[in-house]
C-alpha cells in the first residue's frame, strides 16, 4: 500500500553527527531539512503545485511539502516549500581558497614596509566600469576606515590614491602606470547580469595586451568577490564583505615581499 | 507609559464578580480530591520510579487506595499509617505496595494526632527542597540581573529530550530567556506521568522528572557561561496537573502553565476534575515561586479574536481569582492573551494594542503571558514574519513581559533552530528600535484605541455578571467560553474524583500557603 | 583562464516559455531563480560556506550565491543562498491526481441525494488519535461553516454526527458501524514524525482487519493531506486547506452513486 | 494627525535662508544654458530619431551650432529661422543637418521679430500634447479615484523593457501604485538619450521615449483593468536632465527623480551644468503635473542617518525652493527622505519617526517620498523583511505620500517578481492594520521624539544660515552634503555649458511657467 514515500518512524534516522555526509539540520540531527522558495511562470493551480513539488524532488528534496502557493498575477505563482535534503557533503574534503595570511595591525604593516621595502608601496584604486558605489573603496582606503579598521591613506608607508567611482578600465590603467603603482585596487558593487565579471575580464584583457599584468598586484573586491572568483579572473586575489584594510596591506606586503625574494634569486 | 482611560469603576465590578464565582465554586470543590492529587502527595513524600510493568508508584499507591474505596482520607494518611506500623520510608511502602506485599488498609492503625505527626514532619523533605531551588533562582537574578522589558520565550519541541537541549542552548545563546518544552500531543490525557528520559514525541516532549532535570542541568550550564538565569517552562495540565506541578516545583522550574479551562474546553478533560487538581497546582507553584501562565490565548485559537477578546478578560478575571485562593501572589500570575485578529481587518494593530494595554493597566503588577498570531499563519513565511513583527511591536509598546515568540513556520511545523534564531533577532531588533516607544507617546483622549478597550470591558463586566447568576459550571456547559460546551459530567477523569472523608488529610497545603504569602513580599521585576 | 562558471552575458538565455522546460523565474524568463534557506550543523566559517555552496551545487543550484550565514550557535550556521536551477520539469506531462467532481451547492446536494438515494446519507466524523485540532473537521460539518460554506450539518439529506477530537480508531470504528454510517471523515492535524501517517495507516489497517473497509467510503483531510496522499494510504479520498463541506459531500455523493450503480450492475 | 511641537519660528528663519541661497544661486545660473537644455528644446519641437551612425538628431543640431560656437542664441533661434528661410519642419531640418546638406548659420536672416513668432507658434504642439497628456491623467484619478494614504512605489530594473513591462503589471495587480523604471548604470553619464526599444542594462534599463510609451501603454492598459491609474516613474537626471523631463511629459508619466544636487554628489556631474539643467526640467515637470522627487535619501547611504539628518533637512528646503523658481506648486514637490539608522541604534524607530514626522509637519502639502532601509540591508532576507516592516510603520503613522518599498533581497540583487510581491503584501498589511494609529496616538510632550525633530530643526538651520554666508557652491565644495566633495569646475558635463547671448531665446519658458501655476489651484489628493 505504502510506497515507502512516507516513512511511518524517523526511528532510522542516525542521528549522530557525520561530517563525512554533512547535511542540512532543521531540529534533529541528519533531518536533512531545507526551506526553498520560487517562482513558477504558470498559473496557480493544483497543477503548478505539483510542478513545484517535481522541481523540489529534483533538487533532491524528499518528502517536499509545498507549504504555500501564491498567485503573483495570471501566470506567475509563487512557492514556498519545504523537504529533506537527500544530499550531503563531505566537510573533511573541503578545502577553501582563501587568501590566507597573518593579518598585521597598521602599526606592523608599516614596521614590515620599512623593514622589508625600505620605501613606500604604492596603492592605487577605484570603482571601475560604470559602477557608482564608493562605499567599498572608500572602507579600504579613506583615512578614516570602516568598522573600526583605518584604511590605507592613514598608514605611513603607503602611498594610496583613490580615483573614486565610475573610472573607465582605459583611465585606471594610464593612472597606473603614471602613478608607478605597486597595487592595484579594484572595486565592483553592481553585479547584474554579471557586468561585474565582464568589467573585470575587459580590465585583465587590457592589462595583458598592453604587457602590463606582471607590473602590478591586482586585488580586486565586493559584494560579491571572492577569492576563488578573483583568482578565476585572473586577478591575485580577491576579499568580499568582511575584509577591511588591514586583511588587504597584510595580504599584498607578504605577497610583494615574496616576488621580489622571487625574482631576486 | 501611555494609559487608556478605562472606567475603573467597572473594573472593579468586574474584579468583584469574578470573586463570587470563584468563592462559589470553590465551596463547592473543597468536598473533593482526586487521584492525581493524592499521586502528587505521594512524589512529594519521595514516592517515585515505577514497578515492574511501568506503572509509576505513585499510581500503584493511589489505584491500591481507590481500589479499596479508602481514598476520600488522603493518600498521606495511609502511608502515614503505614510508615508508623513498618517503619518503612514511604517509597519503601509503594515499592512493597507494587510487589503486592503490603496491603495499606490492613496495617495496624495508630492515632490521627500521630499520623498527623508523622504527615508534618515528613512533608519538610519536599518542601525544603522547593524552597531551595526557590532561593536558588532568586539567588541566580540576583546576580546576573534580570532581563528588563519583555522575557523573550520560545519553545523546544523536537520530542527528544537530548534533541530539545541542543535547541534550547542554541536559543539561550541568541537571547531567548525563557524555554519552554512543549509536551507531546496526548500526554495531557494519560492519567499518570511517564517516567525517564524520553526521546519519542509528537509536537513536544514528553514532560517526565528526568527530562525536566537534564533540561535544567543543560541551561544553568549555558546560562553560566551566559552570565543570565535561563528560565525553564512546562506544562502542570491535563490529567496530571498537580503531580507535573510538584515535579516543577522539586526540578527547579521557572514557570508552568496551568489552567484547568484550558483542559475543559481544549482537552475534554472533565470540569469538576481538573479544577480541583488546579487548586493544589497552584499552591504548590505558588510556593515554589514558579510563575503560572495561564491559556486565554487559546480561546482566540477557535473563537473571533475581535468578536470574544472580553472572554479573554472575563477568564483573566476568573483566574486572577482562583490563584489568590492558592495563596498565590499577582507578580506569579502569567495571565494570558493573544494577538490573534485577522490580518485582513482595518486597524487591527489598534484593536490588539488596545486589548494589550488594557490587560496591562487592569493586572498592573502580573508577569502578562503575551500569545504571538498562530490561527491567521499560512505557509507564507515572509508575510508570517511580519505577523509576528507587528506582534512584537505591541508587545513592547504595552510593556508584556513574558513574550511568546511568534514563528515564520508556524503553519507548517514545530519551530526548526533557524527558526528559532529569527523570531529571536526579530524580536530583539524591535524591542531595541522602541525600546522607549510606548512611554513616548500618549492614547488619544476618546479615540479608536480607548473606545475599543472600554468596549471589550463593558462586555467582559456582562459576561461575568451572568456567570456569577448562573454559575461556572453551567456557563461552560453553555458554551460561554471559547465557543465550546462541556458537559458537567462529561469529559476525560472524571472518575478521578474521591469525595474527601471527614478526616480527610493533606498535610502540604497549610505549609504550601505559608511558603506561597512569604513571595508576596518579593516585588516584580 | 574562465572555466565557463561564470558566463559574462546572458545573451545565449532563451527567454521564451517554454512548458515542455518550465523553470523558476526570478526578473526573467528561464532565469531559474531560486531561494535556499538551511541550517548546516557546523561552525560559521570559509569551510561552512563552502560546504552551504556544495550542497547548493547538487540541488542543482548554477552559480550559487551565499547571500547570508549566521551563526546560530557555537557549532550551527544558517545559510540563505541563491541561484539559478538547472533542473526544469516538463508542465505538459503533469497530471494531478486530483477529486474531480462538479461541486455542488447546498441544496444541490440535497437535491441530488433525494433523487439518487431517497434518503439521508449519514456521515461521521472525528480527528482521531491523539490530536486535539477540531477546527478542520468543525469547519466541514459544524452547522455554521467556514469561510462563508455551510457545514454538513445544516444539510437536509444528512445526517451528520461530529465525535469531536481525540477519538481513538477502536472508538471511532466502533461509532461508524453503530451509527451505520456511509462515509467517514477522518482530520489529522498534527504531523510531526509523520504522526499523521501512522496514525491514518492503522485506522484502515483496522478497517481491513475487521472486514469493514468496503462498507464505508474513507475521506480523509488535514492541513498536510492530498488525494495523492489519501489515496496512497488507502482512504477513498484526501481534502487539504481550501476544500470546504460543498466540496465533500459533492464528491461522496457522486462516488456513493457510482458505487451503487456499480454494485446494482 | 498627532503632531510634533516644532519651533515654527527656526523653520521659518530656514526656509528664509534657503530662499536666500535659491536665489543667490540663480541669478548665477540665469546667466547659461546647456548643451542639453537646448537639445531639449529641440525635441519639444519636434525634434526626435538618430541619424545614420546612431547620434540623436537632437543632439546633430546642437552640436553642429555649438561647433559654431552659436549656442548662446539658443537652438530655438536657428531652427526658427532655418524654418522660415527653408520652409522645412523642425525635423526636416535635423535630418537636412545630419546629412550634412544644411548649415544652420547658414540660412537666409530674419528678423528676430518674426523667428520669436515661428518660435512661440511652433512651441504649441508640444505644449499641446503635455496638457493633453496631463488632463488624462487627472480624468482617470477622477473617474477612478486616487489612492488615499501613502502611494505604494516599486521599481523594476531587469534592463529589458519588456520584462519590465511584465514585472510591472503584475506589481500593479499586486496592489503598487507607481511602478518606477530605473536606469542602467552608466545612463546618467551618457551626453545623449539612447532611442528606440530597449533590452540590454544592468541594475536598470534604459531610459528612452519609446521605452516609456511602451510602459505607459502597458500600466494604462492595466490600470483600466484594475480600474486604477498606475503611475509610471522614471529619472530626469544625469547630464540629459531637461531631454528626459521632456520625454516623460510627452508621454504622460507621473513622477520623475529630479535633483541637480543628487547628479552632483552621487555621479559627479558638474555643478553648474546640472543646476541649470534642473531649472528647465523643472519647467517642464511643472507644467506637466509630474511629482519629481529629490535625492536627500541618498545621502544616508553614504552618511550616518542619525549624525546627518539635518543635512537631509536642509536640502529638502533648498530643494523646495528651486522647485518654487520653476513655477512647481507644492503638490508636486517630492522631496526625499528615508529610513537608514542602524538596527543596533536603541531607539532608533522612535528617531526616524521623528524625523518623518518632523518632514510631513514641514512640507503639509508636499507628496513627500520616503525610502526603504537600504544601507543596513543584508543577505539575512528574513531580518530585512522586518527591517521593511517598520519602515513601512513609520510611512503610515506619519501620513507619507510616496511609499517606496523596501526589498527583502536589497543587499542582493534587483528585485524578482516575488520580492515585489512580498513587499507589497507587506506594506498593504501594515498601511490596513495601524490605518488610523497616526491619529490616535499623540507624540509625548518634551519626549525623546519631539526633542529629537527639534534637534535636527537646530542643526538644520545651522547649515543654511552657513550655507546662505558661504554660497551654494562652495558648500558642496566643501563637502557639506552627504560628506562627498566636488569641485566648482570639476565633474561631468561643464563643458555643456553655454553662456547666454543678449539674445538668447527659449520661447517654452514662459508657457511652461505659466502652465505650471495653473496647477497650483488643484489641491493635493
Ligand atoms: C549605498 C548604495 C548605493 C548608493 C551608492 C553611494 C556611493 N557613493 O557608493 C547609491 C544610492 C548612489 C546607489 C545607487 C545605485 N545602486 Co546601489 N546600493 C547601495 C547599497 C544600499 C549599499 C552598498 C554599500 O555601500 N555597501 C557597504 C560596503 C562597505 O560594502 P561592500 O561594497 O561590499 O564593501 C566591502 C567588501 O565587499 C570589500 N570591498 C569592496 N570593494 C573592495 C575593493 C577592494 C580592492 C577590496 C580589497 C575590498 C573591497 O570591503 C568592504 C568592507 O568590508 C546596496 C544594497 C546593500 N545593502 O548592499 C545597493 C546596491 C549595491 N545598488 C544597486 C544598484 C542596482 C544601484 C543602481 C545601479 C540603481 C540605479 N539603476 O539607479 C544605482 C546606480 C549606481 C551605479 N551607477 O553604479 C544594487 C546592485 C544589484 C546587483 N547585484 O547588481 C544593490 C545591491 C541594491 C539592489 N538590490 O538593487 N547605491
Ligand atoms: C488552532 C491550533 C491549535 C488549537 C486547537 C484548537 C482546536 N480546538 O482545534 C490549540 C491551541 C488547542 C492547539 C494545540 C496544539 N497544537 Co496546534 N495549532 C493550531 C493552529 C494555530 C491552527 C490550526 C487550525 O485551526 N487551522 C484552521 C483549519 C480550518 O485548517 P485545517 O485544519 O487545515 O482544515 C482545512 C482543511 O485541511 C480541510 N480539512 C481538515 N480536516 C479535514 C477532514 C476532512 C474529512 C476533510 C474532508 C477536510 C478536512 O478542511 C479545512 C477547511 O479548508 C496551527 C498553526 C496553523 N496556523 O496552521 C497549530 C498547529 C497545527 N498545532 C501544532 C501543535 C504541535 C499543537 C500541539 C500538539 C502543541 C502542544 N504540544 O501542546 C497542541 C496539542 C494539540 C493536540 N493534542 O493535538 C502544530 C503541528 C505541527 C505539525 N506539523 O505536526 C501546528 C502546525 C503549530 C506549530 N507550528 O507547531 N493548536
Ligand atoms: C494553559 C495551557 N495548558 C496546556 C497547554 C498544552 O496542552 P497539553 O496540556 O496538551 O500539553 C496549553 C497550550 O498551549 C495551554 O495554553
Ligand atoms: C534624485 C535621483 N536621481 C537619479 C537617481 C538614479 O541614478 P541615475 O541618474 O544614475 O539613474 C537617483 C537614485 O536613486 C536619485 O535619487
Amino acid at each position: 500500500m505504502s510506497s515507502g514515500l512516507y516513512s511511518t518512524r524517523q526511528g532510522n534516522l542516525d542521528t549522530t553527527l557525520d561530517l563525512k555526509n554533512l547535511k542540512p539540520y532543521g531540529d534533529t540531527m541528519n533531518d536533512g531539512k531545507v526551506q526553498v522558495s520560487f517562482t513558477l511562470p504558470v498559473a496557480d493551480s493544483e497543477r503548478a503545485i505539483e510542478a513545484a513539488r517535481q522541481l523540489a524532488l529534483k533538487m533532491g528534496l524528499t518528502e517536499p511539502n509545498v507549504a504555500t502557493h501564491i498567485a503573483l498575477d495570471k501566470e506567475f505563482t509563487f512557492f514556498v516549500v519545504y523537504g529533506s535534503l537527500k544530499h550531503s557533503v563531505n566537510y573533511d574534503d573541503i578545502h577553501v581558497e582563501a587568501v590566507e595570511v597573518t593579518v598585521m595591525s597598521m602599526e606592523e604593516t608599516d614596521d614590515f614596509i620599512r623593514q622589508n621595502f625600505g620605501r613606500k608601496i604604492r596603492v592605487l584604486g577605484a570603482s571601475t566600469g560604470t559602477d557608482a558605489h564608493t562605499v567599498g573603496i572608500d572602507a579600504i582606503m579613506n583615512m578614516k576606515g570602516y568598522a573600526g579598521h583605518f584604511g590605507l591613506e592613514r598608514y605611513r608607508m603607503l602611498e594610496a590614491l583613490n580615483m573614486g567611482s565610475q573610472v573607465t578600465n582605459e583611465e585606471f590603467i594610464k593612472k597606473a602606470v603614471e602613478f608607478n603603482a605597486d597595487v592595484l585596487l579594484v572595486s565592483q558593487t553592481v553585479t547584474q547580469k554579471n557586468v561585474h565579471v565582464q568589467n573585470l575580464t575587459e580590465l585583465v584583457e587590457l592589462l595583458e595586451a598592453e604587457g602590463l599584468r606582471d607590473r602590478f598586484l591586482l586585488l580586486i573586491g565586493g559584494p560579491r568577490i571572492s577569492h576563488e572568483l578573483a583568482k578565476e579572473l585572473g586577478a591575485d586575489a580577491g576579499f568580499g564583505p568582511g575584509k577591511y584594510a588591514d586583511d588587504v596591506a597584510s595580504y599584498f606586503c607578504e605577497e610583494l615581499l615574496a616576488r621580489q625574494s622571487h625574482q631576486a634569486i | 507609559m501611555a494609559n487608556l482611560k478605562l472606567d475603573w469603576v467597572k473594573v472593579e465590578k468586574a474584579r468583584e464578580a469574578a470573586k463570587r464565582i470563584s468563592d462559589d465554586t470553590q465551596l463547592y470543590l473543597d468536598q473533593y480530591t482526586s487521584t492525581t492529587v493524592e499521586r502528587a502527595i505521594c512524589r512529594l513524600y519521595g514516592i517515585d520510579g515505577v514497578d515492574e510493568t511501568g506503572v509509576p508508584l505513585p499510581n500503584v499507591v493511589v489505584d491500591h487506595l481507590a481500589q479499596h474505596k479508602v481514598l476520600g482520607h488522603g493518600a498521606a494518611f495511609w502511608i502515614g499509617q503505614a510508615a508508623l506500623a513498618t517503619g518503612m520510608s514511604p517509597q519503601e511502602i509503594a515499592e512493597a505496595v507494587a510487589r503486592g506485599e503490603l496491603d495499606l488498609t490492613h496495617v495496624e492503625p495508630h492515632d490521627s494526632f500521630a499520623v498527623q505527626l508523622w504527615a508534618d514532619t515528613n512533608a519538610q523533605a519536599a518542601l525544603k527542597r522547593i524552597a531551595e531551588n526557590r532561593a536558588k533562582r532568586e539567588a541566580k537574578l540576583a546576580e546576573y540581573g534580570d532581563r528588563k522589558g519583555p522575557l523573550l520565550y520560545v519553545i523546544v519541541a523536537t520530542g527528544n529530550i537530548y534533541e530539545d537541549i541542543t535547541q534550547a542552548k542554541a536559543a539561550a545563546v541568541q537571547g531567548a530567556d525563557v524555554i519552554a518544552v512543549i509536551r507531546t500531543t496526548g500526554q495531557s490525557l494519560l492519567d499518570y506521568v511517564p517516567y525517564g528520559a524520553t526521546t519519542e514525541g509528537f509536537g513536544g516532549t514528553m514532560a517526565t522528572q528526568e527530562n525536566f532535570r537534564l533540561m535544567r542541568a543543560a541551561l544553568d550550564e549555558v546560562g553560566a557561561e551566559l552570565k543570565r538565569h535561563i528560565r525553564l517552562c512546562n506544562y502542570c495540565s491535563g490529567l496530571c496537573m498537580p503531580e507535573i506541578a510538584v515535579m516543577g516545583a522539586l526540578e527547579g522550574l521557572d514557570v508552568m502553565l496551568n489552567d484547568a479551562l484550558y483542559g475543559i474546553l481544549f482537552r475534554d478533560i472533565n470540569m469538576q476534575r481538573t479544577l480541583i487538581d488546579q487548586g493544589f497546582s497552584r499552591m504548590v507553584n505558588s510556593a515554589a515561586g514558579i510563575i503560572i501562565n495561564t491559556g486565554e490565548d487559546n480561546y482566540l485559537t477557535t473563537a473571533d479574536a475581535f468578536e470574544e477578546a472580553h472572554t479573554v478578560l472575563a477568564s483573566q478575571l476568573i483566574n486572577e481569582q482562583f490563584a489568590l485562593k492558592a495563596g498565590m501572589p499577582e507578580e506569579q500570575m502569567g495571565l494570558g492573551h493573544a494577538f490573534e485578529m485577522d490580518p485582513e481587518l482595518e486597524n487591527s494593530f489598534l484593536y490588539e494594542l488596545a486589548q494589550a494595554q488594557m490587560a496591562r493597566q487592569i493586572f498592573p503588577k502580573a508577569p502578562l503571558k503575551y500569545m504571538p498570531p498562530t490561527k491567521f499563519k499560512t505557509g507564507n513565511i515572509f508575510f508570517g514574519h511580519v505577523q509576528d513583527a507587528l506582534f512584537n511591536m505591541i508587545t513592547v509598546t504595552s510593556h508584556q513581559r513574558i513574550h511568546l515568540l511568534g514563528m515564520l513556520t508556524e503553519a507548517i511545523h514545530t519551530p526548526f533552530l533557524s527558526d528559532r534564531a529569527l523570531a529571536i533577532e526579530n524580536a530583539r531588533y524591535i524591542a531595541r528600535a522602541m525600546k522607549d516607544f510606548g512611554d513616548d507617546i500618549d492614547f488619544r483622549d476618546g479615540g479608536i484605541m480607548e473606545t475599543r478597550a472600554n468596549e471589550v470591558l463593558d462586555k467582559a463586566l456582562e459576561l461575568l455578571l451572568g456567570i456569577q447568576r448562573d454559575g461556572l459550571f453551567r456557563t461552560i456547559e453553555e458554551g460561554r467560553f471559547g465557543g465550546v460546551k462541556r458537559p458537567f459530567d462529561g469529559g476525560k477523569g472524571l472518575s478521578g474524583v474521591v469525595h474527601k472523608e471527614d478526616h480527610y488529610m493533606n498535610p502540604f497545603v497549610p505549609y504550601l500557603l505559608a511558603a506561597g504569602k512569604s513571595t508576596q513580599e518579593v516585588s516584580n521585576e
